[in-house]
């Protein structure tokens, strides 16, 4: 373990880039702090969160990892929103997949790490995604343990934070708001690789008990809890209860909380002809339960209502999810209580449908 | 039901041309001639754009939703509808906005001029000259011509495109500003094509300036604005041909709406006199020449047209010069650029009254509005080119016919439809355009 | 088979739906190749009569003389496809329907007398069967593409009937809603433009029309209470591009459907 | 790596109508395509409208063709009945779990199909039927809209005539030369001779059919375990990845489309599921 100061988080992002990394990481925008490329952190940017609402802040800090997590989140780039699998040309069908470029994830949180793994069940099971898998192989991760949590947050509760457990290359602690310093720990041989090239002094004797009370600190904070004991069989066994008609009259239907959900993996194909060379794109795109054409059939839709829409998000996600993949599909990271328009807060919806 | 019939009445020297739906204008409109003994008895250039009623039912509406609102008056220029809502807006508010905000409204309004202008030049007046039906029909044998036409036209809207959004009804104007804050890197990627543009422009205009042109001179009041030192978008006074020279506020009293029973439109007049007039490229052209860039200047000399053009058949020239223009000019904002300091002013909240004449592709367009201190619209008043330019088309479709009742009827009827996409006539544009009463001619 | 004709009529509109045909630059002149553009007034001096096998319907019913027109449209069409918001909803001319179109007309002109004008502007929908509803004010000119395509083969569409947030999200925007407190409406209005207003940090005002299984009451509802909409501010919302439909008329109130 | 997206371009051997909206499809079967079993499908793909799922309803042991029976319900359905011979379609497959046709051995089979759903129980009909003397008594019950969609009607009565199969055939609405039964499936059920005690059930057809088929068979004794359905689900992928196919636990494209009914009881019988 080393101790950092934020030059060295500097020299970091500039040693991925020189060695060809796609850097990616937090970037604040108009309204929200989103993942994107970068070339250096944002300083002293964080948010304040509830059910349906987000508002970016300034911290009047030094932090550079300040915030909680905003809309975006790395399925993005491992699972792209819109990726063309094939063509067809003068009648053949040839591969459309690109030759990823390596890609470095700066700031990735616990709950964030487990919901790649929930994927990489998904996309590197039975059946490889040629892409997944490409762009999954050359990740470098850069993991940050919270320093504090949103109200929206509840990882603590399912296991899943925000102490990071899962395999990142490097694993950060930021102290301090002030004037910070970083606690920086390498579970992986490039990442020790990486960290004796950036250097750093050694890390504190107490280093690990410093990064223990801090995350304890953090699980303190949050409000929203989701037990995942029995959960299973409360959901399966309850698909009639009421409280799936009363949630259906509030909820819209738009899709939003999948899209932000971190291992929704729902996709779609669509046919883009090109009228003018002849050729046909054959592209995956990102669905959603709440759609109507999710469950279309010949025959008629399946999940008609926004009822049987909304069971269907919640029962997968939290129950059919864990004996699909022996993982729940939930890493308690609380964008979609966030980012629901309409404030809909699943953690709220499991406990009213336990009730009873 | 819509197919073209030019039947021959009564008589070799009694005959009536009908167009029952004129191609290749945006709308729909009709024309009427009546001949007489070989006398002309009547021209008629009929609008059926049923009315839509925008003045109406712009009362109410917040004062921050007219550029949206007005701009689906016409889907061909609707920055147009756009520039002259929200500076007559501000105006009303007594806000001005900075010299990077300005500049942006220039590039889109470029980007409006070429995609419009192109769209006439190439698509829809270029086959008169030739004789063609359509673009399409014509591209069999001049295809580098269409092509390069409709690069052109993409460039154009591709200005648009990134600047609003989307090129028919952009979504990032709003009074004060834009939405979101344009940056110069958005634009960086396209300057070659712009450069390469400019460069077609010119082809264009040498191409456009060696067609054959019908004779057709008249003596017209032309009207544009005339701004300090630019070639005119939305700023700058109202000026005329004969002498007219006023402030925009000054408007009402110089120009009036009069509908008249006999007639089809509310047409424009000048005020006194109840004459006609003229707005549209010839016209800014002719009272903004020594407001072109210099190479605008330049290529206008190479060509001949570099004086007062009066040839309403000319007008294909001056829009492709326009082009020309605007191209440079957008290429000039774009290595210029100039950040603006936000993406808009915030607005103040008063009661006011408004008024913004700006140049639409076609000519210029004036919006007047009431707001009161909640920022809801009171009363709306907008005169769209077209309707401005109605009555002069009908006077050249007069003098037309007269000077060519030798023509055979085809012949006729397609100088006819010629002389009127002269002046691209917007019909959609016209908001409050009437349905013609018919007369009947005797025979029929 | 053949090259399928392709005809274009307009009703009571702006244009700028069927000029997207004309926008399509890099495609039109294939397209023009795959379909026989026979009658298309706005660009081209060449019109057939039908029957056509495919038509493009831009525009709204607002007199008389269009309620007929529109059903000699039908009569000679195969495929009959309606374009834009003034075709499959009333367009924004559908705010007559909320007023008193005789004071609308004494606004506007001196001699209301001379017009002759339905009291509603009303979707095509409403008065023929439609065979596919293309949406937006103005239409994607990529997603006219495709139903051309689609008409031209026999098969449906590919258009989505999701909501907006759904592009806005795989677009990678941010939440004008839950990040800005702006009245989006993306929640309830379907998917086709590709999220644009958000992109460009405004809310979404609805012009693609509505979705299906909107919720209009409940985003009104939330909107209203939680981020402090005005009933006035509601209205207007609703009375927009899409004014006359029907989730959107039954939210607001008013709006004569009929005349 | 191969791509399992990746569709391998195969030829048209033919396209023959079977009734009104249904046909069948013969493809010569694309190089190292492994035998497919009873019950599994293809994805069909045809460019420009896109991919399908479609049950396999030819024989197995028939190296030569793979051949589809297809209703014509949209757009790559519709495009499919368009092909002729020698044109070339996108193929990926063969995907999902089948019928457990050994379970039959020495036991009573009963095949209950509606309308489309007796493509894939066809490769179950040429297999049994070659081998017939492993089971005891074959009954196909068979519900149609009409005596003109009644599908592989020569060939059923060969069958009949012929290799041993016990086939009643009922249709909802008769026509002027129509003898047999009139109305739902599920009718038949109580006239037919079996053994409820020592049978397997096997079920295709439209949802609603298969709740009431399966009722009258629990009426007649027979245990849930000994039924099995096959069902539908939107697919895009069949590979477990897209999410459309999901049911409770199941991704149909996988563990299905074929299922011991106890593993589906609870979502089939729950609205909207
Ligand atoms: C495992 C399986 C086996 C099948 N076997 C057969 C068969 O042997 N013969 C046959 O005629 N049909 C079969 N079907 C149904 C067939 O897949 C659908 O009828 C077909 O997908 C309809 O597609 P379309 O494009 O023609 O219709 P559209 O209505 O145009 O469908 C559009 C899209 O919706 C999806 N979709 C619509 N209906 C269905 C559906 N019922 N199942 C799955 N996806 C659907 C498809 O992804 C399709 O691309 C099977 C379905 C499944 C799941
Ligand atoms: S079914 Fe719904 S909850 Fe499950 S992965 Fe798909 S989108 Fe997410
Ligand atoms: S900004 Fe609007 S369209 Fe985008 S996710 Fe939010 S509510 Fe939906
Ligand atoms: S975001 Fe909404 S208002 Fe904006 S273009 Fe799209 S549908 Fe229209």
């Amino acid at each position: 373990m080393r101790r950092w100061n934020p030059d060295h988080l500097q020299d970091l992002i500039d040693t991925l880039k020189a060695r060809e990394y796609r850097v990616l990481g937090p970037r604040v925008d108009d309204l929200a702090i989103v993942y994107d490329d970068i070339g250096s952190l944002p300083v002293g940017w964080g948010d304040r969160q509830e059910a349906g609402h987000y508002r970016l802040l300034q911290r009047g800090d030094q932090t550079r990892f300040g915030y909680n997590l905003g809309p975006s989140t790395w399925k993005q780039f491992l699972f792209p929103p819109e990726e063309t699998l094939f063509r067809v040309e003068d009648g053949a069908f040839v591969s459309a997949r690109e030759r990823p470029r390596k890609m470095a994830f700066i700031g990735i949180r616990g709950c964030e790490l487990n919901a790649i793994a929930v994927q990489d069940r998904v996309f590197l099971g039975d059946v490889h995604d040629p892409s997944y898998a490409a762009r999954r192989q050359s990740l470098f991760l850069v993991a940050v343990n919270c320093s504090q949590a949103a109200a929206t947050c509840f990882c603590a509760s399912t296991g899943d934070g925000p102490e990071v457990q899962g395999a990142a290359d490097l694993v950060i602690t930021e102290f301090e708001a002030n004037d910070p310093y970083y606690l920086v720990e390498a579970r992986t041989d490039s990442g020790r690789e990486l960290l004796e090239a950036v250097g750093g002094e050694p890390a504190p004797e107490d280093a690990h008990s410093r990064i223990r009370a801090l995350v304890a600190a953090t699980a303190g904070q949050m409000q929203r809890r989701l037990h995942k004991e029995g959960i299973v069989d409360d959901l399966l066994g309850a698909l009639e209860h009421p409280e799936w008609e009363a949630v259906g009259g509030r909820c819209l239907a738009c899709g939003n909380c999948t899209q932000v959900c971190p291992t929704c993996f729902c996709s779609t194909t669509a046919e883009t002809a090109d009228v003018v060379s002849g050729t046909i794109d054959h592209t995956r795109r990102w669905d959603s339960c709440f759609t109507e054409g999710h469950s279309y059939l010949a025959g008629g839709v399946v999940h008609a209502s926004v009822r049987s829409r909304y069971r269907q998000w919640l029962t997968h996600k939290l129950a059919s999810w864990e004996l699909q993949f022996d993982t729940s599909g939930c890493t308690g990271c609380g964008r979609c209580i966030s980012w629901c328009p309409v404030g809909i807060d699943i953690t709220e919806e499991v406990e009213r449908i336990r009730e009873s | 039901m819509t197919s073209k019939k030019i039947p021959v009445k009564a008589g070799v020297k009694s005959r009536r041309i009908e167009v029952d739906y004129l191609a290749r204008v945006e709308g729909e409109g009709a024309l009427y001639i009546d001949v007489e003994d070989g006398e002309l008895k009547q021209v008629q250039l009929k609008i059926f754009e049923p009315p839509r009623f925008f003045e109406a039912f712009l009362r109410g509406r917040a004062l921050t939703e007219a550029p949206d609102i007005t701009a689906r008056i016409c889907g061909i220029c609707p920055v147009a509808y756009m520039m002259s809502a929200v500076h007559a807006m501000e105006s009303a508010l007594g806000v001005t906005v900075d010299e990077g905000i300005r500049r942006l409204r220039r590039l889109l309004y470029c980007g409006e001029w070429i995609e419009s202008h192109v769209l006439h030049i190439y698509m829809l007046h270029a086959p008169d000259f030739f004789g063609y039906d359509d673009a399409i029909a014509m591209a069999k044998e001049h295809r580098d011509a269409v092509m390069r036409g409709l690069r052109m036209k993409k460039a154009g809207n591709e200005l648009v495109r990134i600047l609003g959004g989307r090129e028919i009804h952009p979504i990032n104007v709003c009074v004060g500003g834009f939405y979101k804050l344009p940056r110069r890197e958005w634009f960086t990627d396209m300057l070659d094509e712009l450069k390469w543009a400019r460069d077609a422009a010119a082809e264009t205009v040498q191409w456009v300036a060696g067609f054959d042109f019908p004779e057709l001179e008249r003596d017209y009041e032309f009207v544009a604005l005339r701004h300090a030192s630019d070639y005119p978008f939305s700023e700058g006074r109202i000026v005329s041909s004969k002498g007219l020279d006023i402030a925009m506020d000054d408007y009402p009293d110089h120009f009036v709406e009069h509908q008249a029973p006999y007639t089809n439109a509310l047409h424009s007049l000048r005020q006194p006199g109840g004459t006609p007039y003229f707005v549209g490229p010839m016209a800014r052209y002719n009272l903004n020449r020594d407001r072109l860039s210099s190479s605008t200047r330049s290529l206008a000399q190479e060509t001949g047209f570099d004086r007062t053009v009066v040839n309403p058949f000319h007008s294909i020239v001056v829009r492709a010069l326009e082009v020309f223009q605007a191209f440079d000019e957008a290429v000039r904002l774009i290595e210029e650029f100039v950040e603006p300091a936000q993406a808009a002013i915030t607005l103040p909240r008063r009661a006011g009254v408004g008024m913004a004449a700006t140049e639409a592709p076609r000519g210029l367009l004036f919006h007047r509005y009431e707001i009161n201190e909640e920022g809801l619209i009171e009363t709306a008043n907008i005169v769209p080119p077209t309707s401005q330019n109605q009555l002069t088309i009908e006077d050249d479709l007069r003098d037309l016919v007269a000077a060519n009742l030798a023509l055979s009827e085809a012949a006729l009827t397609a100088r006819c439809e010629q002389a009127i996409r002269n002046y691209d006539p917007c019909i959609s544009c016209a908001t409050h355009f009437l349905k013609v009463r018919i007369r009947d001619v005797a025979g029929s | 088979m053949s090259r399928p004709s392709l005809a274009v009529f307009k009703f009571a509109s702006c244009d700028g739906c069927q000029l997207s045909l004309l926008d399509c630059e890099d495609e039109l002149l294939a397209l023009a190749g795959s379909l026989d553009i026979v009658n298309f007034p706005e660009a081209s001096g060449r019109m057939l009569p039908g029957p056509y096998d495919i038509a493009l319907v831009e525009g709204s019913i607002t007199t008389d003389h269009d309620r007929e027109r529109i059903l000699e449209v039908r009569r000679q069409s195969r495929h009959l496809i309606t374009i834009g918001a003034c075709a499959t909803a009333g367009g924004l001319q559908a705010l007559r329907n909320y007023a008193d179109v005789t004071e609308f007309a004494r606004a506007v002109y001196p001699h209301p007398e001379y017009l002759s004008t339905l009291a509603t502007s009303t979707a095509i929908a409403q008065h023929i069967t439609v065979d596919f509803e293309l949406h937006g004010c103005p239409i994607n000119k990529h997603q006219l593409i495709e139903v051309l395509l689609a008409f031209s083969s026999g098969r449906k569409p590919g258009i989505a009937n999701e909501s907006v947030c759904m592009e806005c999200k795989a677009r990678g925007n941010v939440c004008v809603l839950v990040a800005g407190g702006q009245h989006c409406l993306g929640p309830i209005t379907q998917a086709g433009c590709g999220a644009l207003c958000p992109a460009y940090n405004r809310a979404c005002y609805g012009c693609y029309g509505v979705k299906e299984s909107a919720r209009v009451g409940q985003l009104f509802d939330w909107l209203q209470t939680r981020e402090g909409m005005s009933d006035a501010q509601k209205l207007r919302s609703l009375r927009a591009y899409n004014a006359a439909a029907e989730p959107l008329r039954i939210i607001g109130g008013g709006g004569e459907t009929d005349d | 790596m191969t791509d399992p997206w990746l569709p391998q371009s195969c030829g048209v051997k033919s396209c023959h109508r079977e009734s009104r909206d249904v046909f069948t499809l013969s493809l010569e079967p694309p190089p190292a395509y492994t035998r497919f079993s009873a019950g599994q499908f293809n994805m069909l793909y045809v460019p420009g409208a896109g991919e399908a799922a479609i049950s396999i309803s030819g024989d197995p042991d028939d190296g030569d063709s793979l051949v589809h029976t297809i209703r014509d319900m949209g757009n790559v359905t519709g495009q499919l009945h368009r092909l002729q011979a020698s044109d070339r379609v996108g193929l990926r497959g063969p995907f999902g779990r089948g019928w457990p046709l050994a379970q039959a051995a020495g036991r009573d089979l009963l095949i209950l199909a509606g309308g489309i759903g007796l493509a894939p129980l066809r490769p179950v009909l040429y297999q049994a039927l070659s081998q017939r003397q492993r089971y005891r008594r074959i009954h196909l019950l068979l519900g149609a809209r009409s005596p003109a969609d009644i599908l592989y009607r020569q060939q059923l009565l060969d069958w009949k005539r012929q290799a041993g199969l016990q086939l009643l055939v009922t249709v909802d609405t008769a026509d002027a030369d129509w003898h047999g039964d009139v109305g739902v499936i599920t009718g038949l059920i109580p006239r037919l001779e079996f053994d409820p005690n020592n049978c397997l059930a096997l079920i295709c057809g439209p949802e609603i059919m298969m709740r009431f088929c399966v009722k009258q068979l629990q009426e007649r004794g027979v245990a849930d375990a000994d039924i099995h359905v096959s069902l539908e689900r939107n697919m895009k992928c069949a590979l477990g990845q897209c999410g459309h196919c999901q049911l409770g636990p199941h991704f149909l494209c996988r563990d299905g489309p074929v299922l011991p009914y106890p593993e589906v009881r609870d979502y089939l019988m729950t609205r909207e599921f």
